[in-house]
């Protein structure tokens, strides 16, 4: 028993390190493009649906890297012109637990990409689809959605807000003590 | 080791004879802050060899002269003693006059260095990004101040005020055959006078650490006599010349509406992305990606194809661009002198 | 040996004592070395002595001998993984625009290069031989501490396997052995990797301070009767000034460590000036650790020398005093010069002359140690073995390097050569000359001592050319690339700069380098099996480790010798003045006055025990967690004061007891 | 090699006090490196605060009377401190005994009170590199105060059961004593640096 814990440990560990500490710069179409169908709304006749998911929204998410990318492209893209860093502003806040499209990577994905009505533009043509997915990773981080041992910690800035691997836990954010 | 000696020193001077031809080489001075910086480094060079040579004969004379070994450890020769410690004081005493002159002889050096920039007329501001330099030419008037990219043009024989800071990491600006380095740190801004005794491109690059891709973070100092220079100025001063071709027109257009327009600016243009190197005139430069790839069509398109083959790790995403996109914006670009 | 012999032994020395204290009650008393014959206090201290049979009993053992034999073994191995990093990198160097490795994996390289080299090799290598040595060479019969002592072994070999996993599971640091803010903070490092640098060096510095308080303690509280400060040998001062400026300079990385780390994990802003911090104050912490470094790696290397040289000079140092005072004095002038590692920061000019100054007269002592040693060496010819071979290449690497550390330290000069190519040279002919190359003669010199077998000269005099030829052909060009602009820590360069073919050829020295320390690795192996055996004292040296049998007994020496000289056995050669009424059945040492080294005590020392070994997991464990959530310190706090409990608290045995 | 008995030891006692005992001067080695850090970390605040003319960046001054009451405390324990070292000394299993349960109680009512200085430093650490500061010397402190008094705690347990009544033991407990000076001591100038320099300001 102690046996197979030693010998588990570390191989658990070296996946969930390699998948958090991998830093691929070029489109990874290896893991598909990651586009899913996305429904504005999780509600069907007959039950739930299971949120889709596949490789690539996972391998974002759940990669430091890729969520500090994120981080960087959501300041130099200007997000913080409607979002105010994830406060809300024109736009809606981030950093919250409602999701007026949903709160699935691929449905923030959608959102960046093809834009919303009521002002969020189509960055399509504009975002490379990689840094759109680092983009959308790094958003659901400012709700702590993101894993904390890979959120992006506090900018060498004003702080304006606790650091995202400070972010309480998503289940209980919005819920009042 | 005595058999060594003499290889060590031959492969040295061989060496040494092939690279002062250096383009970027503090022994090949091109200004008077690294001459009197490259004057200093052989003096001490000469100095510390001579010491060196008079250390390995002290030691190499025991070995090949002293006659038998000692059989009686303890049995010491009071008189012989007094005489070496007469020797070794005397060499302490040599060491720390050494010591002092070579303290003195420094510090004189970096008030001649402190020297030079004391009239500087022009004034320019350098600002460290991964990995490259954004240069910032002051000016009173707000619309003569000019930015561009990774290399500097400067007056030659004049003595111009860099201004050095950085946005993110640590950087240090070294052109080593202009003068010394200088660290481009967040937070502080530190004062670098440069100055060029005669036209020419001198290369330089990063010398702090900083990050992925520290190895490709290069500069060019362009130094010229001073009717060029103010030429090249008013030229950069414009804003970005007009597409002349069907095909730059095409390029332009999709500049505007592909990721380029997301963090570089054009002049002239509805792009103003300031997180990025600018491109008003980027076909002017004689270099890309800070001075990783000589400027030409093949490169540029190489560059804006798969810039993560080339610098992995910058922040020039790869754009996902047809054959015929990337040639009209390659076009673009290339007009933009 | 049967319990019954021992119960026999018992009876030879009924005497009893009274204890000095009138309220205490009498020490319950047990058989003394007085009258004891040598075969009968042989077995006694043997049995009272040794090491617990089995591997509980292996991972208890708190000799001095066996730990530092465990410590100078894994040092080597790290030695051995630091060189490979450095082949690697100049493999991917021995070209422009080679593209063996890629900038991720490179700077990784680099950096586990500098801190397995740094905090891995070089500062435990150190500290190992001391701790082997110089119990032997005071005269006692283990370390102070011992049970500190086991500890600090398991926490810098965790330490290293937790660098060296994070290595193989591409979570290495990335951001230089140095970790300089803000490319090592919370914005532009993400992930783990710094963290991991952060807490490793915490970790492993706490082992090193482990050891440097129980040196310090040992050199002052257990020295042999009669070794009063003047017959100090001048390998023992070394590694005592060493362990000082251990205490005084690692606490300094550790606070660096720490506010990165803190800054990382729970968002405070030490280091960022958009909120009132710094980033220079990094630079400032890290390099007051950081200069000391290099003379904590130094200075034991320059006692070896001192131990080497009159050796084979057959006199005793030329300038005790004066060594000593050197000694003294570069352990001091080692925390005035941290700045000159910073002039290229945009200091005040005047500020900067200070530290070109002091940096300038730091190379006052150490000429005065060069020219003591030469003088030495003036004295009859001196018997060239494989150990003086190595001292002697000491001499030639180590003067370069010295001297071109004084060109550093003139500011205008450091201007042009900093972070370039040079300065790698500048310290590797510091670091390998000054270090490496004694260690390397050191162990040629005591290898018989620690195993009972020379080592083979001849395989011995092959290693020492190869090393030096490698060596100087590896590093000798960097002074000339470097001063041709190429800077450091670059996976690559372009082809049009002319730094191509003298790369290959520093690529070709690497590599010689390399293959001499695997010639090294040859010969230990072999002599270790085949060599011939040694006998006590094979190179008639003068110090109290040779008084002993090689390999030395569990109890180091049978009686505890007395010193009348710094050179005690040219001084004694007939027989050893010794002194005797120790109890045989308990692990009883003398302790003694810390100037004149007057008997004061007869102290007990430390009984085996495997809590070291638990209380180190547990505060290995910690430290990995911590570098996840801050909440590690909580949860950590429970275990190790579980474990510090059960190493302190008394287990009955007459050792704790009295 | 020969050997020739030259000195008896066998009258020697088997323990010591203070810096005769090695185990002091362990002690010493230890409050030399940990005074280094309290020393670089004083260092670091002082020099933030000199880099920065508006040192305390616009924050509410800490309000000092929880560390007053600390520090009034902890000089108090330094004087039963010193009265149950002259009875280790002395080897008095009695007196030892009650002074070591003084001393826990001593150690874990300034510990009471660390818990309001927290609070009362009126900053929090991820607010600026004062508030950072701050925290950091306090927390330094606090786990110097936490480790002392848990050693502390062990070891009067440890006094009242068969071991204590050793002379190893009442060294250990005038070891105790020396730490705990130590721990007094370097509170001093992090109380001064930490409620009075931002009131200079």
């Amino acid at each position: 028993m102690r046996c197979a814990v030693a010998v588990l440990f570390p191989v658990v560990l070296m996946l969930v390190a390699c998948q958090r500490e991998e830093r691929d710069t070029r489109p990874q179409s290896a893991l598909g493009s990651g586009e899913q169908p996305t429904p504005v709304t999780t509600l069907e006749p007959g039950g739930q649906r299971p949120s889709p998911t596949d490789n690539k929204a996972a391998s974002f998410e759940a990669n430091a890297f890729h969520l500090s990318e994120g981080k960087r492209l959501f300041g130099w893209f200007n997000c913080s012109g409607c979002h105010a860093n994830g406060g809300g502003g024109m736009g809606p806040a981030l950093m919250d637990e409602k999701w007026i499209y949903g709160s699935s990577m691929e449905s923030i994905h959608a959102t960046i990409r093809d834009g919303r009505p009521n002002g969020m533009p189509s960055f399509r043509d504009k975002i490379p689809d990689d840094q759109i997915w680092e983009l959308a990773a790094f958003v659901r981080s400012l709700s702590g959605n993101a894993p904390s041992s890979a959120a992006p910690s506090r900018n060498d800035d004003m702080m304006a807000h606790p650091s995202e691997n400070r972010m309480p836990n998503a289940a209980t954010l919005g819920k009042s003590p | 080791m005595k058999r060594f000696a003499p290889i060590a020193f031959a492969t040295a001077i061989a060496l040494f004879l092939q690279g002062c031809a250096g383009w970027q080489s503090a022994l090949d001075p091109k200004g008077p802050a690294a001459s009197e910086l490259a004057w200093l480094i052989w003096f001490f060079t000469g100095l510390c060899a001579a010491v060196w040579v008079l250390v390995m004969i002290a030691l190499a004379l025991p070995l090949m002269m002293r006659p038998r070994e000692r059989a009686e450890p303890l049995v010491i020769d009071a008189d012989a003693d007094n005489r070496k410690l007469r020797v070794v004081m005397t060499a302490i005493g040599l060491t720390a006059v050494i010591l002092v002159g070579l303290t003195l002889l420094s510090f004189f050096a970096n008030r001649t260095l402190a020297a030079i920039g004391s009239d500087a007329a022009l004034t320019i501001r350098i600002t460290g990004h991964q990995w490259w330099w954004e240069v910032r030419y002051e000016d009173a008037t707000p619309s003569h101040i000019l930015t561009t990219a990774n290399e500097i043009h400067i007056p030659a024989g004049e003595p111009v005020r860099l201004l050095i800071t950085s946005t993110d990491v640590i950087h240090s600006f070294w052109v080593p055959s202009l003068s010394g380095k200088l660290d481009l740190i967040p937070g502080h801004m530190n004062v670098l006078d440069i100055k060029a005794d005669k036209p020419g491109v001198y290369r330089g690059q990063c010398a702090e650490f900083c990050g992925a891709q520290h190895a490709n973070m290069g500069t060019f100092i362009i130094a010229e006599p001073r009717e060029k220079f103010d030429a090249w100025w008013n030229d950069q001063l414009q804003p970005a010349a007009a597409p002349m071709s069907d095909e730059a027109k095409a390029g332009e257009d999709l500049f505007l509406k592909r990721p380029c327009v997301m963090c570089h600016k054009v002049g002239g243009t509805p792009a103003g992305g300031t997180v990025a190197p600018d491109l008003t005139h980027i076909a002017s430069r004689q270099t890309l990606a800070a001075g990783t790839l000589t400027m030409s069509r093949g490169n540029l398109a190489a560059w804006i194809a798969d810039p993560q083959g080339i610098k992995p790790g910058s922040h020039m995403p790869v754009a996902d661009l047809s054959g015929d996109e990337l040639n009209a914006i390659v076009a673009y670009l290339e007009g933009l002198k | 040996m049967s319990s019954a012999d021992i119960t026999s032994e018992r009876d030879l020395r009924p005497e009893r004592e009274a204890s000095a204290k009138g309220d205490i009650t009498p020490e319950r008393d047990g058989p003394r070395d007085t009258g004891l014959d040598d075969a009968s206090l042989h077995r006694w201290l043997a049995r009272t002595w040794r090491t617990p049979p089995g591997i509980i009993g292996a991972l208890s053992s708190v000799d001095h001998k066996v730990i530092a034999r465990r410590y100078l073994i894994t040092a080597f191995l790290f030695l051995c993984l630091g060189g490979l990093n450095a082949v690697v990198m100049r493999i991917q160097l021995s070209g422009p625009r080679r593209g063996l490795i890629g900038p991720d994996l490179y700077n990784q390289l680099f950096t586990m290069h500098g801190v397995t080299m740094m905090f891995l090799f070089a500062v435990p290598i150190v500290q190992a031989t001391g701790i082997y040595l110089v119990p032997l060479m005071v005269g006692t019969r283990n370390i102070a501490f011992p049970r500190l002592n086991a500890f600090s072994y398991w926490v810098y070999v965790s330490g290293g396997l937790f660098a060296w996993v994070s290595f193989a599971l591409s979570m290495a640091p990335d951001v230089g052995w140095f970790a300089y803010v803000p490319l090592s903070g919370p914005e532009y490092a993400p992930g783990k990797r710094a963290d991991v640098w952060a807490q490793m060096i915490t970790y492993t510095e706490v082992s090193s301070l482990a050891v440097a308080v129980a040196t310090i303690v040992t050199v002052f509280k257990h020295r042999a009767p009669g070794m009063s400060l003047d017959k100090i040998p001048l390998y023992v001062w070394a590694l005592l000034v060493t362990s000082f400026v251990v205490v005084f300079a690692m606490p300094a990385v550790m606070v660096t460590s720490t506010f990165l780390i803190l800054d990382r994990l729970v968002g405070t802003h030490i280091f960022n000036p958009a909120e009132g911090g710094d980033a220079l104050l990094f630079q400032h912490l890290f390099w007051f650790f950081g200069h000391p470094e290099v003379y904590i790696i130094f200075l034991p290397a320059t006692g070896m020398v001192s131990a080497i040289i009159p050796a084979f000079a057959r006199r005793p140092a030329f300038g005790h005093l004066g060594l000593v005072l050197s000694l003294i004095a570069v352990g001091f002038l080692s925390f005035g010069l941290w700045v000159h590692h910073m002039f290229a920061t945009g200091l005040p000019k005047l500020g900067a002359s200070f530290f070109t100054a002091s940096s300038m007269m730091i190379a006052i002592p150490n000429g005065v140690q060069i020219f003591c040693w030469l003088a030495t060496l003036w004295d009859g010819r001196p018997v060239i073995r494989t150990p003086l071979l190595f001292v002697l290449g000491f001499f030639f690497i180590f003067v370069i390097g010295g001297l071109t550390g004084v060109m550093l330290a003139s500011v205008p000069l450091d201007l042009q050569v900093h972070d370039t190519y040079f300065v790698v040279a500048h310290f590797h002919y510091v670091l390998i000359g000054g270090s490496v190359f004694p260690l390397l003669g050191a162990a040629y010199f005591w290898f018989p001592k620690i195993t009972g077998r020379m080592m083979s000269e001849r395989l011995g005099r092959w290693h020492f050319w190869l090393a030096m030829v490698g060596f100087n052909a590896a590093f000798f060009p960097m002074h000339i690339v470097g001063l041709w602009g190429m800077p450091r820590r670059v996976y690559t360069y372009p082809a049009e700069l002319g730094w191509g073919n003298i790369n290959f050829f520093i690529s070709a020295g690497a590599v010689l380098f390399f293959l001499s320390f695997v010639l090294f690795a040859f010969n230990l192996v072999h002599s270790a099996l085949r060599g011939a055996p040694a006998g006590n004292n094979p190179w008639d040296a003068g110090t109290l480790e040779w008084a002993t049998s090689s390999p030395p007994p569990s109890y180091n020496f049978a009686r505890i010798p007395i010193v009348t000289n710094v050179e005690p056995l040219w001084a004694q050669r007939e027989a050893l003045p010794v002194a005797t009424g120790l109890r045989v059945d308990v692990r009883e040492l003398v302790v003694s006055t810390v100037a004149e080294a007057h008997p004061d005590i007869r102290e007990k020392s430390a009984t085996p025990s495997i809590w070291p070994l638990l209380a180190a997991i547990a505060v290995g464990g910690t430290f990995l967690y911590s570098i996840f959530t801050p909440w590690a310190i909580v949860w950590g706090a429970a275990p190790i004061a579980i474990t510090l409990i059960g190493w302190f608290w008394p287990k009955g045995d007459p050792e704790d007891e009295e | 090699m020969n050997q020739r008995p030259a000195m008896d030891l066998s009258a020697l006692p088997t323990f010591g006090h203070g810096p005769r005992s090695p185990t002091w001067w362990g002690t010493l080695g230890f409050m030399a490196l940990e005074g280094t850090g309290f020393a670089l970390a004083a260092g670091a605040y002082l020099y933030l605060a000199t880099l920065w003319p508006n040192w305390r960046l616009s924050a509410p001054q800490p309000n000092h009377w929880p560390g007053t009451i600390v520090t009034l405390l902890l000089i108090a324990s330094l004087i039963p401190n010193h009265i149950l070292n002259g009875y280790a000394k002395q080897c008095a299993i009695g007196p030892v005994r009650i002074g070591m349960v003084v001393m826990s109680l001593l150690g874990i009512a300034p510990l009471v009170v660390r818990w309001f200085e927290f609070p009362a430093l009126n900053i929090y650490w991820d607010t600026n590199a004062y508030g950072s500061m701050l925290w950091v010397l306090l927390g330094l402190h606090t786990t110097h105060l936490i480790t002392d008094v848990g050693d502390t705690i062990v070891l009067t347990v440890l006094m009242f059961t068969h071991h204590g009544y050793s002379g190893r033991r009442f060294g250990d407990v005038g070891d105790n004593v020396f730490y705990w000076d130590f721990v007094v001591l370097t509170w001093i100038p992090i109380y001064l640096l930490i409620y009075w320099l931002p009131r200079l300001g």
